[in-house]
């Protein structure tokens, strides 16, 4: 297994990202719908009190809150749980972000099967083909707290709607202060040419623990962590379809309408090629410890190499 | 620019203009929704003549008063005041609702110029005005958000999640407008047009021989309802006159220490006799014939 | 099977062993929400050993009252107090929390048998119990349908379309029952638990220096919301008063004309006196001595 | 052009559809957002009052009460816009319907471009994706009012969720009174060995015309109606790629997270060949006639007949 130096929760970046840029003078505003305690925006509103608005357990009027004050010009940060933000206030975030492109940033935590023991009511595994339904929204799903971080200050600074899916559990960081995150490009965390896992949120780690596993089989495997949902890195999938001629995706979340499918997609225009996707598909989640729950579901580096293998013998057809 | 003190004469005038354009519209796209665009059309004509604070050609001046079109599909109403009171060219009547054109079928932000918010979905504008009030607090100005509400925006949840936000944060600045025609998609929303021995038994609701539904959902006791959600308010019992509205207008920006609404009773498909309190024409444009009976009541 | 009349002293000594099983329960699983669930326990255990016409043996009986969790989060007092009443084998409170387990973190509709309707997002009870109650009404069955709200449930829209539409139905085959301890998962509701020194000017909520949020949102004059929207209101000043909560339950029930909310004012964390009005124990286990300590308060 | 003999409207065909299945005997409730009057859903209301329940302009309450009917036994129907329904109730259905499986059936109409003159706002060009995320969701897509009525049959007749998608614009229909619709089967409505046309709702008749005139350049297509999403055929398109080679989806709704995704997730998993997607991408709808929208965003006859040439070409790669 990779060792992962040290162990972080994706959603911890939240309230001290945005501090910071506040303090940098930007003009950041936020609403909370009574998760801001887990979701880490409370730190921000802590310091900044006649910036930061409660609304109670109420998501429509979270984003319909943050939309009006987005269109007087200010940088709007919501926050809630991936499961109630898209899913409880879908056709807000459509009609009072989406389509109007407010400057509206929801960074929604909580996210995928490791969010652990509430169970499959609290374990989003569409947020992300929610969102993606909507085209004029960024899309990111950073895999690490360094990550998160950046990419929380690329949306603030970036006009238009934004949506940064963040994780509950600690989750490995794979990035060292030097990584520098970009709107719409891939980092490859690994070189390989017989096939490229390409992963996002906390299947990096599993993904680049699969790759040591392959290797140990002789077989190199490139690593992609696709944090940039949309825009998306096009080039990096056709890449890994020419170079590698087989793919595997994996997510902690549906296959359909979420990275598979836009993997697929891109795939089947540019270069048809082999494609095994590790995630969820005909069933919610269930109760437990993350690793409990990844395990249960298979999400696991050995099940990603067993697909990385299966990929690889599909080539000749 | 501060509203003109525009004398009710005037007023009257205009919306007759506004009254014409609805038609104007509806037909040219032989679609659109009429009713709760004249229903609606003394509130507009009021606010856009009276009331807001605002300037059609600096439409995105930060010191404007905003009006929010939580009814989102009354665009004939909107655009007919916008329009007149000279916010784009009113050749653009006759291109409602095609591809691409300025004027869409539902309202949508900043097309045209001073439109605040995209709407077409009920039940969202209070929380976008909230959103709005709450930047004017923290930016220290002196605006007003007047939002602007049917039967229907008052049945979604959002709008009370919205209202007890307002009323908890004190927004003073917002004053919400309900259009209160009585009349939605399916039918009637409750007694209000019905002699009392048409009330069947079966409450919440029944369908009708021509298929309209009675009784949809009740909005009443609609004051108490605001009331207990912290907001002040105004009751206009007669939701064209145009003195009262602009009474009830001022009362609302002038009232601190919790938001107001003011609930316009109204009539559906006013001045136009065949849409008047007529379901059939919440959606529909008016055939050849209707067309210029409705040209004929409307003329100066 | 119609409810037994237990005594106020067995109700106690039930009351007891449940609040020790909402311990076992997060204490096993390390994760949980024992607040709110100690808080609803003597609702609870009100309604099973009370009200509630049930029959554990039999929890798909058609002519059964209904009881809703719309607060599904509260998971360790349900199950605490169904495993008390023989739905499944008190063992399984070790499993809880784990992959498939019978008793999964959140409410799920019919695991174990006789949970009726899944949860974990607020705001959603309220409508699910009104289709039952409709369905009652159509089907000439005299059963009483239940739902348990939180604070959280009655910020969220649906509550409201729900309220709205059950009393313009005339549902009064529902009754909600509201456990308002005034704390939720940010911090506080309210004013409730400060002395007036401590509000600041900002209106509508600020955060403390522990990071708990005050004022996040108040329901208040909640009666006159549920009154606004046309239910009859039954106020319980003490919520762990099982006579108080066993008459306005029954008063609710023999309602007729319009639904019945009953507001009962409650303690979060209620019985443990480390977790009463600490939201640090909304949704945490205790730790190893603080179980302990948990024990020795609930012991007999 | 292929002739069609009808116009008709599929949402026309729920409220005598559900008179005559209460009257064979079925359980039938129906719970209303004031849209009954443009679903059709008020003429059962007629014939049943006390089984009829309007709640107002409030989706979300109507799918948790439509959950409580289903939940004693009923066979809940209800319907609205598709834009709103799930857009404006996502997380009731999934909560309420889809992890419980009650027997709720939301039909939704005025679907896609073709709603025409509203506009962006009232075109639903996601309302699949959002479906398809729930997993225990029977998805229909009718392509006609023949088939729109015995898909709400099979719904009423089979226990469990179902979504079915209908529209407000009158359309072709393309089945005659002898077509049976089976869940999880698509019908295949002409045979072609160049390149299979995979198409739904409005979309099938397009694709039809484009058969036409893919045919006088002595191409031959194969149309398949996926009106089943989900079930989904999955033999339909792996024989499409493995007899045809090649394939062109055609939706009136966004490509990621619809049918397009569907296909091309099937196809990376069983057997790589061009795929070219006809349908909706980086933006949203517009006003205007449904004729005069389709043209606007190019999902014509011609423009799906372009996508198969390309896609053909393509099978080279
Ligand atoms: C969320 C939502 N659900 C459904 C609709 C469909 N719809 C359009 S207008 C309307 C009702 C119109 O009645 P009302 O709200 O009273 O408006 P007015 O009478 O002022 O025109 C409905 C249900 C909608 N626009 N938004
Ligand atoms: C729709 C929705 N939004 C957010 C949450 C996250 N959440 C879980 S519990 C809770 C608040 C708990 O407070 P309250 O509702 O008062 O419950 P109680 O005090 O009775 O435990 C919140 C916001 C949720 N469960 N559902
Ligand atoms: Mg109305
Ligand atoms: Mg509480």
């Amino acid at each position: 297994m990779v060792q992962a130096t040290k162990m972080e929760a994706t959603r911890a970046a939240l309230g001290p990202t945005l501090i910071k840029l506040r303090n940098e003078g930007l003009d950041i505003v936020c609403v909370d719908a009574d998760l801001g305690y887990s979701t880490s925006a409370v730190k921000f509103g802590r310091e900044f009190p006649e910036r930061f608005f409660p609304v109670g357990v109420a998501e429509q009027n979270m984003i319909g809150v943050a939309a009006g004050l987005a269109a007087t010009g200010k940088i709007a940060f919501c926050s809630s749980f991936a499961v109630f933000a898209p899913g409880h206030c879908f056709d807000q975030l459509r009609m009072a972000v989406a389509q109007p492109k407010t400057n509206v940033k929801l960074v929604a935590s909580h996210a995928g099967l490791v969010t652990g023991e509430d169970g499959a009511s609290a374990q989003s595994l569409e947020d992300i083909g929610l969102m993606l339904s909507m085209p004029t929204f960024n899309v990111i799903v950073p895999a690490d707290s360094v990550e998160a971080a950046q990419a929380i200050e690329a949306a603030a600074r970036t006009d238009g709607p934004f949506y940064i899916r963040t994780m509950r559990a600690k989750t490995a960081v794979v990035h060292d202060e030097s990584y520098r995150f970009q709107l719409g490009k891939w980092s490859r965390l690994r070189e390989g040419s017989d096939v490229t896992l390409i992963a996002i949120a906390d299947m990096v780690k599993v993904a680049l623990d699969a790759a040591e596993l392959l290797s140990s089989d002789g077989i190199n495997a490139r690593v992609l962590n696709a944090a940039s949902l949309r825009p998306l890195d096009r080039e990096a999938i056709v890449a890994a379809a020419d170079e590698t001629g087989a793919i595997v995706t994996a997510e902690d979340h549906f296959v359909h309408g979420g990275l598979g499918s836009l993997v697929a997609g891109v795939v089947a225009e540019e270069h048809p090629v082999p494609i095994e996707f590790v995630g969820m598909r005909d069933r919610y989640g269930t109760s437990g410890t993350s690793e409990q729950v990844l395990a249960f579901f298979n999400l696991t580096p050995e099940a990603v190499a067993e697909s990385a293998k299966k990929a690889i013998d599909r080539k000749s057809e | 620019m501060v509203a003109t003190q525009t004398s009710v004469d005037e007023l009257k005038s205009i919306a007759k203009r506004v009254r014409r354009n609805i038609i104007r519209m509806v037909v040219a796209a032989n679609s659109g929704h009429p009713g709760g665009s004249l229903s609606a059309a003394d509130i507009l004509v009021t606010l856009y003549f009276r009331v807001l604070r605002h300037d059609p050609k600096n439409p995105d001046w930060p010191d404007r008063d905003r009006l929010i079109i939580s009814k989102g599909h009354a665009t004939p109403g909107v655009y007919g005041v916008m329009g007149e009171a000279g916010y784009f060219s009113t050749e653009e009547f006759d291109n409602f609702r095609t591809p691409n054109a300025l004027l869409q079928g539902h309202v949508v932000m900043g097309k045209p110029a001073g439109v605040e918010m995209s709407g077409g979905a009920l039940g969202m504008g209070l929380s976008f005005s909230l959103g709005q009030a709450l930047a004017g607090k923290l930016d220290g100005k002196d605006y007003h958000v007047f939002c602007l509400l049917s039967d229907g925006d008052c049945q979604e949840g959002q709008t009370w999640e919205a209202a007890m936000a307002a009323g908890h944060h004190k927004a003073d600045n917002v004053t919400a407008i309900v259009d209160r025609n009585h009349i939605q998609n399916d039918g009637y929303s409750d007694y209000e047009h019905f002699p009392d021995g048409d009330q069947p038994a079966k409450p919440g609701g029944w369908v009708m021989a021509d298929n309209h539904t009675a009784n949809i959902m009740n909005l009443e006791p609609l004051s108490a309802k605001w009331e207990a959600f912290g907001w002040n308010v105004i009751h206009v019992r007669d939701g064209h006159d145009f003195e009262a509205i602009t009474a009830a207008l001022e009362e609302a920006r002038a009232h601190t220490g919790q938001p107001t609404v003011v609930i316009c009773e109204t009539t559906k498909g006013k001045g136009v006799s065949f849409m008047e309190h007529n379901p059939d024409f919440h959606g529909k444009a008016p055939d050849k014939e209707q067309t210029e009976q409705a040209y004929r009541e409307l003329a100066d």
